[in-house]
């Protein structure tokens, strides 16, 4: 059978770390393919060396018979490759259409909006994708959105349509939607590469799976007769499955922070409490006021309306200052520009909330010694690996810069801890090291908010489980009574 | 704990910031920079006809030629120091203060009216008042450019540069009005008091506002690096995210380092005035605030490091007016030489940002 | 250093670029007007305020006798170098005032130079409005000047519009402040300004009415609407005082020159190198204007414009 | 008042051909800080042109090319070396006014200044239009950079919303990473965009040279290129916003020149500082920028 594109022994290192080693990927026309692999393990960036965002270092990469090589993704697409990128390369202000006519030869050079109009109803329609092409972008759900981009490959008539991750950020019912319109552009007799960390839809759609692991492919099989447990193998290999904490029932103390009738932009009205000892946990599909939720309690946002309280003071209005003095930590999911200032030292980035106290400041002055002491300290405790207090941040990896995060947050002695995506983007192992560090706070006393998009995550260290949809609580269970059909229906709650 | 433990932390600290310059080579990079302007520079020279080692000779002796001409640098270098010392403070939070030229006028007319208005009191008093008295002036300024953009969201960089035109005028009706001296041929006030002169260092014709720049440079530098303040300023301006985060008022930051540096702009004024004319003279600040961005960069946003990077615009410019006098080489050469520097300077300390 | 050789030298300090075709041009040509006079020359330009001092201490040092300043915003930097030069002569052009010993101010007088034009453009004015165009509100020559020119025309029954432009290099500015003047009714231009002045030429040439320049090159701009140009006499000015300081001597006063110092007046009017006037003057009108000279030169008529005479607006 | 208004347009052509520049370098992602150096190399290059050939035309061609090169050092290092955008402005503005200083100089090579008299570009008289009561000699008896300005107006507005190019340079200002995904080069829009601009801002700088004043002097541009900057922001970055902005400080500076001429009890002084006051106010009133282009002064990330 003769493949639709063929890429032979692909090589692509950065640095020491080898992404790409020696992979090999075949798609068929009318071929659904599943890429499978744990995180880092080089499935985006072998799709970047086939779109041309990245040259690789050895292999070769043919497409319908035409050979590929240092091409660019202006190439690629006039070749007939479209990628949907896991972030949605799209622009906010502009419309639908504006999008779609980006870049797009067809287009004109003059453009000929009407005729772009047209068709983009046209195809819309046929492929029940339900786009007006004067939406502006920034006004479309990520659901929306990700069918722009699909419509972009579509009317360019891709032949072979790579999708990095595009259910991570959808629920249910969307990913529902995507899967049928795969199904149809199959039929069209277009090869498809897909991308997931999400088994069963893997299973469901793909003809056949390749599975990368540390950047070599450490399996290939087709679905028919492949099971979750055989796919989870091949993908984690020797590693046994990560071990679930032990959870003793708390003993349910007094509320540490409670939210009444809550209101802020993009925020249904919330209330809830989380007592000494608890780990509230979070989950639902990203997007559906998780930030909006995390940024007001830390102070980063204006509240619209109702109370917080921290053990029984109210922070409503109270500056983020003022919060970390009644004894608020907050680790938020922006690792790069929010937690952490990457151009600063590691000794720096551990006192950035707190220079005002000892040992980091006193008064109006800023104690070195004792601060780097501290860190110093600190490293050792969290098992952060850098050279020396020194370092700069930003040339840690990411779980030493998380860990960062994990060690100035915890190192206070919270009251009460919001996480948001604490674990987000760590190994199995720092992942381990951050949710042990969660329970032994709650052990402490502490109550803590943990909210995640991972709900395996959820599920294995709170106490009660809510699940967010469109700005409010969908509903709320105790950690014993969660029943997970019930849990996808609330996270699906939300519109299309 | 111990003495040792901080002390050789402090020694390793400042090994892994030498060792980091010399890694990244910023310092080098910045050589390279310099070096490619003057060879611009030359390549002009030649064109207008003259030698160029003739001409950098003439610069050079122009300004270290003698102890008189070390004073003159000196002076020159003065303003720039302080005034770009504040705008590399304001950088480094993340804040475009183009405003220095305007904070330098006004804080010229703030120093005279102080002085005019104490004549008869001691130097010791009316010196150190009349040079408050320009520092609030400037302040002031710069404070109405931060309520503006704090308050109407209008970018820092428009504000400052259409309050830079306003505050010029605005020394200028002063000069025609209440400050001016009555039947002098030109814009300018009265001569201040004598008592309010700010006077020469003993054997150089260089005035005390040298030390006052150097040792707000090095506060500067001080605050920078030792205060929370001065953490919070780099917080704010390596990621406003993590800024705000950490706890910091973006507001109360960006009073702080407008303030500051209208202070130290103001200053810088009040010593051109107290320290060069000893009268408030119409233009006696133009082209100062643009040149303390120039110096601002060349010291790669670091107080001190402006120190070096203040003495080499001092010393280019009054250097150039001496290469003029003796080989004709035209002045607006300096000018060129200062925009190509800053250029290389930029492309070359951001290559690798 | 040691004593050079009997030889003379002078140099000056320019604030502005030598290539304005306007004030800071004559000022260089002032520089080569002393070489018949027998001095060996220098100059600087673009002179920032804060440099002043520097450069003139610069000259002074490398024994220039002779430094002048094309201004009279370098009197204070004079003042405060001259101490430590004792034998050098600072001049400051157009300035008013000195400082004994050796720091003297020369100028022309701007009032009765602005008094003729003031008359002149109130005769030649069809709609009785006249217009002048200046720079630095406040600065006693331009104050002499506007005030003069006011006092005269009003006398000569004409209406008066004096402007202020911010910068007195900014031809398109001035310009502009010509053609709203102009619109307003003003058909006679007059002005001082640097640079700028050739914007109130080319405003009057397009509209098709008169205006007064600063040279005789401005005539050639525009031959039709320059009805005369006030030529400062720069070199006359110089020259006297340099031959008495080449002969030891030192000054420390203001020297005003005009029609009652003669024969050097400081200036005179010019339309081109041979005639006063633009042709289309009226004989009359410029025996009127020989008359105020003769006036002037006899002392029996006085201007001494007022703050309040040289008001912007009209 | 049809003279009033006529003299805000004048004072407009030159701002509003500059903020034309200026649209396409922010649209692209690059703040237009350099529009005063890109203005003054444009009047430098006009006159050098119409001076050597006694041709306006010469100095109309030229312009272009004195802007452009200014255009291109920022390009260089703001687009190329990822230098910060606002810093390279106010660099290329310090190197500008020194550069054309410096050869006039040369030109004049030490003996007697140049005195460069410029033929100017005279008014087009359109016919028939040109006779219409009031209209007609306002709009239509204009010199041809003031037409040019108008359709430079009109065809930017075809340019950015209806080519394939102006939407890719727009795109570039929001999200370069899109436009990098779709087989555009970010990098080479926005290199090209501030070329462009400074050879529309250098045609800015030729209306003064050669169709107001008919001569070069040093730093003639006397802070235009910045009232043209904030022009641009007053207008949210459209063609029609901003010459409207334009002539609405065209206006403002008009106004100021008859406020003189009423006799107001105040100095000339503060009169002048009504354009900039004016400015402030209107900044001030439009408040946050929220319409800024989404990615503008950030730099592009590193292939590396
Ligand atoms: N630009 C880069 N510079 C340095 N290292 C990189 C770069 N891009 C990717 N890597 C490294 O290459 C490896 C593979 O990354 P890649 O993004 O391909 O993983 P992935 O399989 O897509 O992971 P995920 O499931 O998290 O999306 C990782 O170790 C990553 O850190
Ligand atoms: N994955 C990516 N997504 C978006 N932008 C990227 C990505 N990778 C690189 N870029 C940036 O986009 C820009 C690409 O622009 P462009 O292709 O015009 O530049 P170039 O490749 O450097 O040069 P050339 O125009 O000569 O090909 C580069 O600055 C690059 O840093
Ligand atoms: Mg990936
Ligand atoms: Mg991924």
């Amino acid at each position: 059978m003769s493949m639709m594109l063929d890429m032979r022994g692909i090589v692509r290192r950065f640095g020491h770390v080898v992404a790409n080693d020696a992979i090999d990927l075949d798609v068929a026309a009318g071929e659904i393919v599943g890429l499978l692999g744990e995180n880092g393990s080089g499935k985006s960036t072998l799709m970047k060396v086939l779109f041309g965002m990245l040259p690789p270092d050895a292999g070769t990469i043919s497409f319908r018979g035409q050979p590929l090589t240092g091409h660019t993704p202006a190439a690629a697409m006039a070749a007939g490759i479209a990628m949907i990128h896991q972030h949605f390369m799209l622009v906010d202000a502009m419309t639908v259409a504006e999008n779609v006519m980006l870049g797009w030869r067809d287009a004109g050079r003059l453009l000929r909006r009407k005729e772009m109009a047209d068709r983009i109803r046209d195809v819309s329609r046929r492929f029940g994708l339900d786009l007006d092409p004067d939406a502006r972008v920034a006004a479309l759900s990520l659901g929306r959105r990700q069918r722009v981009e699909i419509l972009k490959a579509i009317l360019r008539n891709a032949e072979l349509l790579v999708l990095d991750e595009p259910t991570s950020n959808l629920a249910s019912a969307e990913v529902a939607e995507l899967l049928t319109v795969l199904r149809r552009l199959r039929q069209e007799g277009k090869g498809i590469i897909f991308i997931s960390h999400k088994l069963p839809e893997v299973l469901e759609i793909c003809d056949k799976v390749v599975v990368l692991r540390a950047g070599r492919v450490t399996g290939r099989t087709s679905v028919a007769g492949a099971s979750q447990g055989m796919l989870a193998e091949m993908m984690i290999g020797r590693d046994v499955t990560a071990p679930r904490p032990p959870m003793v029932a708390s003993s349910p103390g007094p509320a540490r922070l409670s939210v009444k009738d809550f209101l802020a932009p993009g925020l249904a009205r919330l209330s809830f409490e989380i007592r000494r000892g608890e780990i509230f946990g979070v989950a639902g599909v990203d997007g559906n006021g998780q930030i909006e939720l995390v940024e007001a309690l830390a102070g980063l946002r204006p509240a619209g309306s109702g109370a917080i309280t921290i053990d029984g003071h109210d922070v409503t209005r109270a500056s983020v200052a003022a919060r970390l003095t009644r004894g608020l930590a907050y680790m938020p999911a922006d690792r790069g520009t929010t937690a952490l200032v990457k151009t600063m030292s590691v000794a720096e980035n551990l006192m950035l909330r707190d220079s005002g106290r000892p040992p980091y400041g006193h008064g109006l002055l800023l104690t070195r010694g004792p601060a780097n002491a501290k860190a110093r300290a600190l490293m050792a405790d969290y098992d952060i690996r850098a050279r020396d207090p020194s370092f700069i941040a930003g040339r840690l990896s990411g779980g030493n810069q998380q860990k960062i995060v994990v060690a100035r947050e915890l190192d206070r002695r919270p009251a009460v801890l919001i996480a948001h995506q604490a674990a987000w983007g760590l190994d199995p192992g720092a992942t381990h090291f951050v949710l042990d560090r969660m329970l032994a706070l709650r052990e402490a006393g502490a109550a803590i908010l943990y909210v995640s998009s991972e709900l395996e995550e959820v599920l294995a260290i709170s106490d009660r489980i809510a699940v967010m949809a469109r700005g409010g609580f969908a509903g709320i269970v105790p950690r014993g009574e969660v029943d997970p059909r019930q849990l996808g229906i609330w996270m699906a709650g939300r519109a299309a | 704990m111990s003495d040792a433990a901080p002390a050789a932390d402090q020694t390793a600290r400042l090994q892994t910031r030498r060792l980091r310059l010399r890694r990244d080579g910023l310092g080098s990079r910045i050589g390279v920079a310099l070096l490619l302007s003057l060879l611009c520079a030359a390549a002009l020279i030649a064109l207008a006809g003259h030698n160029p080692l003739e001409a950098f000779l003439a610069i050079v002796q122009g300004a270290v030629g003698s102890q008189h001409q070390i004073g003159a640098s000196l002076n020159r270098t003065t303003p720039y120091l302080l005034s770009g010392a504040g705008v590399a403070l304001c950088f480094r939070a993340g804040i475009i203060n183009i405003g220095a030229e305007g904070q330098i006028a006004v804080g010229g007319a703030g120093a005279a009216a102080a002085a005019l208005a104490l004549a008869g009191a001691p130097s010791l008093v009316a010196i150190p008042l009349a040079l408050v008295g320009g520092a609030l002036a400037g302040s002031l300024w710069a404070g109405l450019a931060a309520a503006i953009h704090l308050g109407r969201g209008v970018h820092e960089v428009l504000v400052t540069l259409l309050l830079n035109f306003i505050a010029l005028l605005l020394v200028q009706q002063l000069l025609a009005g209440p400050l001016g001296q009555p039947g002098a041929g030109f814009l300018q006030s009265s001569l201040m008091p004598r008592s309010a002169w700010l006077s020469h260092l003993a054997g150089f014709d260089v005035h005390a506002g040298i030390l006052i720049a150097v040792v707000a440079a090095a506060a500067l530098s001080f605050v920078l690096w030792w205060t929370r303040f001065g953490f919070a300023l780099r917080v704010s301006g390596s990621s406003r995210l993590a800024a705000a985060y950490a706890g910091f008022s973006l507001a109360r930051l960006t009073w702080g380092a407008m303030l500051t540096a209208g202070a130290l702009a103001g200053l810088a004024g009040g010593i051109e005035v107290l320290g060069m004319h000893r009268r408030l003279i119409e233009g006696f600040s133009l082209g100062f605030g643009f040149k303390a961005v120039t110096v601002a960069l060349l010291g790669a946003m670091e107080p001190l490091a402006v120190v070096p990077a203040a003495l080499f615009v001092g010393l280019l410019e009054s250097g150039s007016l001496a290469m003029q006098r003796q080989i004709g080489v035209p002045t607006a050469l300096i000018t060129v030489i200062e925009g190509l520097t800053m250029l290389f300077v930029l492309a070359a300390t951001a290559a690798r940002r | 250093a040691p004593p050079a050789a009997a030889e003379e030298k002078a140099a000056m300090l320019l604030p502005g670029s030598i290539n304005d075709q306007s004030w800071n041009a004559l000022g260089y040509s002032i520089l080569l007007a002393l070489k018949p006079h027998g001095f060996t020359t220098a100059y600087t330009e673009n002179v920032a305020d804060s440099d002043e001092a520097e450069a003139l201490r610069g000259y002074a040092t490398q024994g220039y006798n002779i430094v002048m300043g094309h201004s009279g915003r370098f009197v204070s930097a004079m003042e405060q170098v001259a101490p430590d030069f004792p034998k050098t002569q600072f001049i400051a052009v157009s300035g008013n005032e000195g400082a004994a010993p050796n720091v003297m101010s020369i100028d022309w007088n701007n009032a009765q130079f602005g008094c003729q034009l003031g008359v002149l453009a109130a005769r030649m004015s069809k709609s009785k409005m006249v217009a002048g165009v200046y720079g630095l509100e406040g600065v006693p020559n331009i104050t002499a000047q506007a005030g003069g020119f006011r006092i005269c025309a009003t006398k000569a029954g004409a209406k008066v519009s004096i402007l202020y432009v911010k910068d007195m290099e900014d031809s398109a500015a001035a310009k502009e402040a010509a053609l709203s003047l102009i619109a307003q009714g003003a058909d006679v231009i007059t002005g001082k300004l640097n640079a700028a002045e050739a914007g109130l030429v080319q405003a009057a040439k397009e509209k098709h009415v008169y205006v007064t320049g600063r040279g005789v090159d401005q005539t050639k701009m525009a031959p039709d609407a320059v009805l005369t140009n006030i030529v400062e006499d720069w070199p006359a000015m110089f020259g006297k005082t340099a031959d008495e300081v080449k002969a030891g001597k030192l000054f420390g006063n203001f020297v005003q020159y005009g029609y009652d110092t003669a024969p050097v007046t400081g200036g005179s009017l010019v339309y081109d190198a041979d005639k006063p006037f633009n042709p289309v003057v009226p004989a009359a009108v410029v025996k009127e204007l020989d008359d105020m000279a003769g006036q002037f030169k006899a002392g029996t008529l006085k201007v001494e414009p007022t703050r309040e005479d040289a008001r912007g607006g009209s | 008042m049809i003279e009033f208004l006529a003299a805000a347009i004048r004072i407009a052509t030159p701002l509003a051909l500059a903020a034309l520049g200026g649209i396409l370098s922010e649209r692209a992602g690059v703040f237009a800080v350099g529009l005063e150096g890109m203005m003054l190399a444009g009047a430098f290059a006009a006159a050098i042109g119409a001076w050597a050939t006694s041709e306006p035309i010469a100095g109309l061609l030229l312009a272009p090319l004195g802007g452009g090169v200014i255009g291109l050092a920022v390009a260089i290092v703001a687009v190329r070396f990822r230098a910060d955008n606002m810093v390279t402005g106010l660099a290329v503005n310090v190197l500008a006014l020194g550069l054309t200083s410096y050869l006039m100089r040369i030109l004049a090579s030490g003996g007697r200044p140049v005195s460069m008299r410029l033929p100017l570009l005279t008014a087009l008289p359109i016919p028939a239009l040109s006779d219409l009561p009031v209209i007609g000699p306002l709009l239509f008896a204009q010199p041809p950079l003031t037409y040019l300005t108008a359709l430079g107006c009109l065809l930017m507005t075809l340019f950015l919303n209806r080519t394939q190019a102006g939407l890719t340079l727009r795109a570039t200002g929001e999200n370069p990473e899109a436009v990098f995904a779709s087989g555009g080069h970010p990098a080479r829009v926005r290199m090209l965009a501030v070329i462009a601009c400074g050879a529309v801002a250098g045609l800015g700088g030729a209306v003064l040279t050669l169709q107001q004043v008919g001569t070069f002097t040093d730093g003639m541009t006397g802070g235009r290129g910045y009232m043209a900057l904030a022009a641009l922001i007053v207008g949210r970055w459209t063609p029609w916003g901003a010459a409207a902005a334009c002539l609405v400080f065209g206006a403002a500076e008009a106004f100021e020149l008859r406020l003189q001429s009423f006799g107001v009890p105040v100095s000339s002084y503060v009169v002048q500082m009504a354009p900039y006051l004016i400015a402030l106010t209107v900044l001030a009133g439009l408040g946050q920028s929220s319409k800024l282009p989404a990615a503008i002064g950030q730099p592009l990330p590193s292939t590396r």
